[in-house]
């Protein structure tokens, strides 16, 4: 059966051995002892285009794809809108069929794109350096743990436990191997832990009101550890960045910026730091040079730091990073541009505050925080936000984040542009008619 | 056909434009925190849509894809990716689903998602796989928490040394030193294959794993592999494989068979998804039984018919806050689907004989420090050349001219100027052929005119980078006020 | 209010107003008397991109897309399948943002595209010379008539009333602009009206069936008249092309090679003939030739016969056509092969004929014509047909073609490679179940 | 960065590959004709799909859009168009719908249909619109068949007689002839307007309209619009446009107030939907209540709450076997929807201030011949250049070097040596500056070196082509065997 993936036909093949000298496809494989070789695999038979397709469609048709319903889940991962004209540029195959740019001169479109990446995501953080990106915010969350621990010579983390468990749980997988050891500390936290290395915040936090990041900021660079803030980018658009409030390192999670949810990846692992730490920064970065004739391009630079030059003195052990993605945010922060990201950041801000408002004159539910919000709030609910949930998906409504383990019948919902006044007064409707 | 002129977001950026509108409030709006509170200043590009458009476009211009030309990076596996892939990745119901919702509105992602573990074990010979891992790195990190949390659940917590061939990716090293390990660097031999004297005597109760590549990253299946195994396993450790070589023994060999216990798949290479420039990738862990209820959480159960998340009992936890890159699964789970059996088999028999064939044609040429049958790529050696002043890397350079994308280089480090050549299955002959012409070529300029590949590329739309620079002053972003 | 699609800032257009010395945009405007300017437009108010996503993607839901229907639906256009890479190779914007390729060495791209379409198209349908595409198969059709008028300097057409009556209502329209007088045939007619410019066919036909074409061209050509062929491209796979036969003018819809159906259009109208004809062809044409270097190259060629140049003696006024539409249909016919449009021919016969037994089975029901088929049959129902088709589309099936005012009770169906068994079953329950 | 290599797919062509693969036959096989009736031989090219992509990648590389730079050429309105449109058009509810689907399974696109025939009626200020024709010049087609049935419906016959303005675009008197009528041409005056004179002489009994082009394709208004259409309507008469330069009232003046019966739009231009390389276009066609029963079919009428097509009482007939290029009106009307009158009339006066400024600032160096205030385009001459020995077309040549498309050259007829330069809107002043820069710089080249413009294109995939030489010895295809 001829295969459009395989384009030897018989004929070359046949030439091919002959010139190899080989008598068969199988003496190809002599290295390999006999009883490995050619052993069954029971996989399903194969499929063409046309029948995959229709497969797929039909699987893909029994998720509840956000389109087609009203979502208020958040929680880390957030519907804001995708501009069409990045899936176009994503979608251009120079860019997308390319592996990592180890040859720049046959590179430098994605080089540049990776360049730019690096200073956009700098001017909204209002810091100094960024790497090229990591796989999601959560692992480089847990990057910028380690990294502190490398920095500071400490094996104490101390991370508040405001912060996103998910998130929490992924800097406790990456610090066993450092053995590192994790702190929870309060919201009302007064001091460090002995030897800490960072304190970990997120702002706005994982219950969705800010945090008083100055605070940390002077108690942990009072004890001589650093701060390591998780940021919402979006968020960046009306608050202050985390540069203004003395992080030293702050990560995010990049799919806001432009990417579709895809079941919560690929995302965007958002790194960035002060500049006297690039050479214990991990993953890739790209830097401006010229060439031969004073032409300016750009370059992978800085490898000394990574596994493939310095293999087990590694900054990190990452390689492949999500460079597609980090493509795609740039577009989107040159899309929206500064106008465009705080407008974003002012419908979420605006909206969620009138469903917040709009749900807590409800009987029998309660805003359970009352700090200030930026787009996602906790709803202490009547009954089980489980049950709720369940109802609300009838009425073609995604509910929010079922938290009840943290806070008593707490939901944490979340609103951003993508919500319409419409879709909100559905939800509340129906929450009125629980 | 455009000059090369240069621009940067911040040179096309002019205030007042806009590349992207967003609607109206259509909500009252509600009070802001006092001003001190709000970000004073936001300085990003301003550039329309066209702008926009024109300047990634011609950003993309300047690079080169597999779908500009071959790609033979050794290590790599850069074949050509169906597009129809693409599309249905793209299906809303597989696009547009949030990771926490309910599992009852997502069946079809989560039975996607559990039969591409099963495909994965089955592939490997091997018990049960976790998806979560984001690229092959990550999934070798799993392996190795892995390997740490078998054997302190046994009481072994000494056994802290990874062994580690010396021809082994960086990325094993590497991984190694983030779980905490001590790394034991092993040789290799003349032939290329381990050197089973050398495993022997470091191999002990201190000894936590192998890990091995297979077949090796010199492009070499180590026919010793079962002493080999047999070696790691009577002294206590474990063998981990990395599995980022996988291409060459799809549906010929199972890992599982060959006696590792855990390996991490490269599905962005192996399984046929792009690499994105550098990503997304996906680097799923298969395990024998006895390391199952360690694996990473999350997996995907099924239970009578409904599937659900799932953590294993004693995992050692979370990679990442969701579950992995289910983006880059859907081409994977389409790449097994659509070939079967059959098609994975041909798809390894090709990509050896390609190798294979380059190999033979390129013999009398390069020096080929290991003259023996390859599997899915071949390293030669830049050695005759660099005697006459020709370094690898101005083979390399050269190649851009003549339109095809370099081998790796200098990797593996065993071998003095490496170049790693890894043509894959979807190459035909007739491009392997004119890689081989233009590889004679060039190795007939390298003796007559060698001036030209130290000044090569010449026809790149940059000349050759200053990387020392680069690194000395590094100027790592603009800035924009 | 910026827009995403006007660049100039207020800044720019001040200036640019100083330097044209005008002072206000009004001013450019002066030559329009006062009345004519600025009147009001009612017009609905602007909408964002996010706002008019979500109501096209509300709107597009209101209609019952065919890949979440089982589809029996022909009659000149076809669900065939169309492989994913066509898509990625139209998507590519140096094709789709181009005008016509006037400036050929800027434009080398897509001219060699029109010229491997003018070969495949000639391969295929056996014919000489191509053209590079009209709008639809209608229309080529019409072309074609006016063309035989032209070249045997006829005023009489011949069509033969089996085929699509849409296609004869077409030339109609464009024959009355030059007084041709059409004459329709009956299936078994034995001789051409006097003085007939041409004979126009369709194979298979309107009904699906094949006509006896050679008798045809045998009858048409001893009149003195052309004989134009309107053909499926994709039986073609399978069965005689029209060179093979005597046309002097072959045409087809060609959005079954590789498009998707898109409510019927853009189409693409397949244009070949004899070389002999070509300066009487209408529509643009790709000739290659050499640059002043003696490399090859394409440009656009023959241009004396078209409106641009030639006016109102121009072969037609045809200017923009389907250029984009005859480039998937390039791809199409290159990543099918011969091999594969076979298969598609042969896919599509095996299961017309599967389906024209299964429901011949079923009491009422019967075939209306006993002549050999390819994908599209008549069958004879037991009721109205547009009372079946209403039943079946409860249970998500379009059903056929009501032609009951051309046969009693008549349905025509269509069966493609895009059916499975398991719809084609569907149906047949449904319509026994009835 | 390839060397430049040229293959057409034939060269690709191996037996026995594939680029798609269709499923085996579910069902029993039929019995097939006698083999004499089946085809005997089928010649198409096999090429994998990777080679196919490579191929038209490369293809598209040697092609220059809209997407690329500037592409100003005269006429035909190369605006950016959103690429948001493209997505919107594909949905599967729009894209995968049959144009004989019962009517209530596809009220989506009914409505969008009526609402865009309602919207463009309302645009130009006429009654009724039909979408059906599909391009331009099939829009004129039907203008000229409902003025022939009109005039026939009243009696009036003899009328076959139409008036066109000498620098009216070709398919204005070709469409003439198709529809049976005999040209009369009215020649331009000093102003570049139309000769009044000569319309009141041709203008008579056998006269059955004038066809007009508004703002003309010189890029002008002509201000004695009310009396042209007083003249023409006095004596019988109709007014046709030809609303392929609506862009530049879009917003600002409607064709039925300034006394057009009738018009065709263009909305590949003006609305915004990219062209593809020469098309799918879309060529509405709007009318005087006076003329609509005659509007091709099909149309699509609303009748409570329900959307169905229709047929006027005395149509002309069909133009094509569906209801015209449904994905090109999707793109229309959410361009419409986008902008808003508000929008659309700021498109309108920046096309015509940036057509403007380049006239403003090339006068001093190309001959303007008629230096007023152009609309959305500028026409000059070449003759300075031509008086040198440079032709306008070595101009246009020398332009492609500098990376620019050109403008439309030696249109319209009545402009010696025309350089026609549309903008439009979605051009910034940063790329008409450098675009001006390029054309001063080309008028000193012409002077100092004209040579070197002779010889133009110097740095596109080929050098100039021979296109006397492809029309003496018509090579049109390849053949296969
Ligand atoms: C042999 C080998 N192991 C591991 C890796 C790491 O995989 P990834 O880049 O997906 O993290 C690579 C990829 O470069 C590789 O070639
Ligand atoms: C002024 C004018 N009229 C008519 C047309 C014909 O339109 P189309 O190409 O869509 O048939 C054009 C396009 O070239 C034009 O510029």
């Amino acid at each position: 059966m001829p295969s459009p993936y395989i384009p030897n036909t018989d004929q070359d093949c046949a030439t091919m051995l002959r010139d190899i000298g080989a008598g068969s496809i199988d003496e190809l494989f002599q290295d390999i002892p006999a009883p490995f070789r050619d052993v069954p695999f029971h996989l399903p038979p194969p499929l063409t285009e046309l029948e995959l397709r229709e497969k797929l469609n039909r699987r893909s048709r029994q998720n509840a794809s956000l389109d087609n319903y009203a979502c208020f889940l958040g929680a880390g991962y957030y519907r804001h809108f995708v501009p069409g004209v990045i899936g176009h540029i994503t979608g251009r195959s120079e860019f997308y069929t390319a592996y990592t740019p180890y040859q720049a001169e046959a590179s430098q479109g994605i080089l540049q794109a990776i360049y730019e990446y690096q200073s956009l995501v700098c001017q909204l953080a209002g810091m100094e350096i960024s790497n090229a990106g990591m796989y999601d915010g959560s692992s480089a969350a847990a990057e910028a743990a380690l990294m502190a621990g490398r920095i500071t010579g400490r094996k104490n983390v101390a991370v508040l436990s405001s912060v996103n468990p998910r998130y929490r749980e992924v800097i406790g997988t990456y610090g066993r191997g450092q053995d590192l050891t994790i702190h929870e500390l309060p919201p009302d936290f007064k001091g460090m832990p002995n030897e800490s290395a960072c304190l970990v915040v997120q702002q706005p936090n994982f219950f969705g009101y800010f945090e008083e990041v100055k605070r940390c900021a002077e108690i942990a660079h009072g004890a001589g550890a650093l701060l390591v803030v998780i940021f919402d980018p979006i968020s960046l658009g009306l608050f202050p960045p985390p540069g203004s409030y003395g992080a030293d390192i702050a990560v995010a999670e990049g799919q806001p910026l432009g990417n579709p949810l895809n079941f919560g990846g690929p995302g965007l692992g958002i790194f960035t730091c002060r500049q006297e730490h690039l050479r214990q920064m991990p993953g890739r970065v790209v830097g401006r040079t010229t060439d031969a004739e004073g032409q300016t391009g750009f370059v992978l630079t800085m490898a000394t730091r990574e596994q493939h030059i310095r293999r087990e003195r590694a900054t990190s052990n990452i390689c492949t990073n999500e460079a597609l993605v980090a493509l795609a945010a740039t577009v989107y922060l040159a899309a929206m541009g500064k106008s465009g990201l705080r407008r974003a950041a002012e419908l979420c801000y605006h909206k969620a505050h009138y469903t917040a408002e709009a749900i807590s004159k409800l009987k029998g539910y309660s805003l359970a925080f009352k700090q200030p919000f930026f787009k996602e709030f906790v709803i202490r609910c009547p009954q089980s936000p489980e049950k709720i949930n369940r109802i609300l998906l009838k009425e073609k409504i995604i509910g929010g984040l079922d938290v009840s383990h943290l806070v008593d019948n707490g939901m944490l919902l979340c609103v951003t542009e993508m919500n319409s006044r419409q879709e909100i007064d559905r939800l509340v409707s129906a929450l009125r008619a629980l | 056909m455009k000059k090369n002129k240069h621009y940067l977001l911040p040179d096309i950026s002019r205030p007042g434009k806009v590349g992207c509108q967003l609607p109206e409030l259509d909500v009252p709006a509600a009070e802001l925190p006092p001003r001190e509170k709000l970000r004073q200043e936001l300085t990003l590009p301003e550039v329309s849509e066209a702008e926009l458009v024109r300047h990634f476009t011609s950003l993309s211009r300047r690079n080169y894809g597999v779908d500009t030309g071959f790609y033979p990076l050794g290590s790599c596996t850069m074949k050509y990716n169906p597009k129809w892939h693409e599309d249905i990745a793209r299906f809303p119901g597989f696009q547009d689903i949030h990771p926490y919702q309910p599992a009852d509105t997502v069946p079809g992602a989560l039975q996607l998602m559990f039969e591409l573990q099963e495909l994965l074990a089955e592939i490997t010979g091997l018990d049960a796989t976790s998806l979560t891992p984001m690229a092959g790195a990550q999934g070798e990190l799993a392996g190795l928490l892995m390997v740490r949390a078998y054997h302190r659940s046994r009481g072994e917590d000494r056994r802290r040394k990874i062994l580690v061939p010396d021809s082994a990716h960086g990325t094993n090293p590497a991984t190694a030193a983030m779980c905490g390990f001590e790394v034991k660097t092993i040789p290799s031999n003349g032939d290329g294959n381990l050197d089973l004297k050398s495993l022997v005597s470091l191999m002990n109760e201190e000894s936590a794993a192998l890990t091995l590549t297979m077949p090796t990253t010199l492009g070499l299946f180590d026919p010793r592999i079962a002493e080999i195994s047999a070696i790691v396993h009577e002294r206590g450790g474990l063998l981990i494989g990395d599995g980022a070589n996988l291409n060459s023994l799809l549906g010929k060999v199972k890992f599982g068979d060959l006696g590792f216990d855990c390996v991490q798949l490269n599905l962005h290479k192996t399984f046929s998804t792009p690499h994105g420039g550098g990503g997304p990738g996906s680097g799923p862990v298969c395990v024998k039984a006895g390391l199952a209820d360690f694996l990473p959480s999350l997996l995907v159960a099924k239970d009578k018919k409904r599937y659900q998340f799932t953590s294993p009992p004693i995992t050692i936890g979370r990679l990442g806050a969701a579950c992995g890159n289910f983006g880059v699964m859907v081409k994977a789970y389409t790449y097994i689907h659509s070939l079967g059996a059959e098609g994975l088999k041909e798809v390894s028999e090709n990509a050896v004989l390609n190798a294979n064939y380059i190999k033979e044609k390129l013999k009398p040429y390069y020096h080929l420090p290991y003259d023996r049958t390859c599997m899915h790529e071949v390293v030669f050696s830049g050695k005759k050349q660099k005697a006459r002043g020709v370094a690898t890397l101005d083979i390399a350079k050269r190649l851009l001219d003549y339109g095809f994308h370099p081998p790796t280089v200098y990797f593996p480090q065993v071998v003095e100027e490496a170049i790693m050549i890894e043509p894959t299955e979807t190459e035909s002959k007739e491009t392997l052929d004119a890689f081989i012409e233009a590889m004679i070529e060039i190795a007939r300029e390298a003796e007559q005119n060698p001036e030209l590949l130290h000044h090569a590329p010449h026809n790149t739309p940059v000349r050759r980078l200053d990387e020392a620079n680069a690194a000395r002053k590094p100027n790592l972003r603009w800035k924009m006020k």
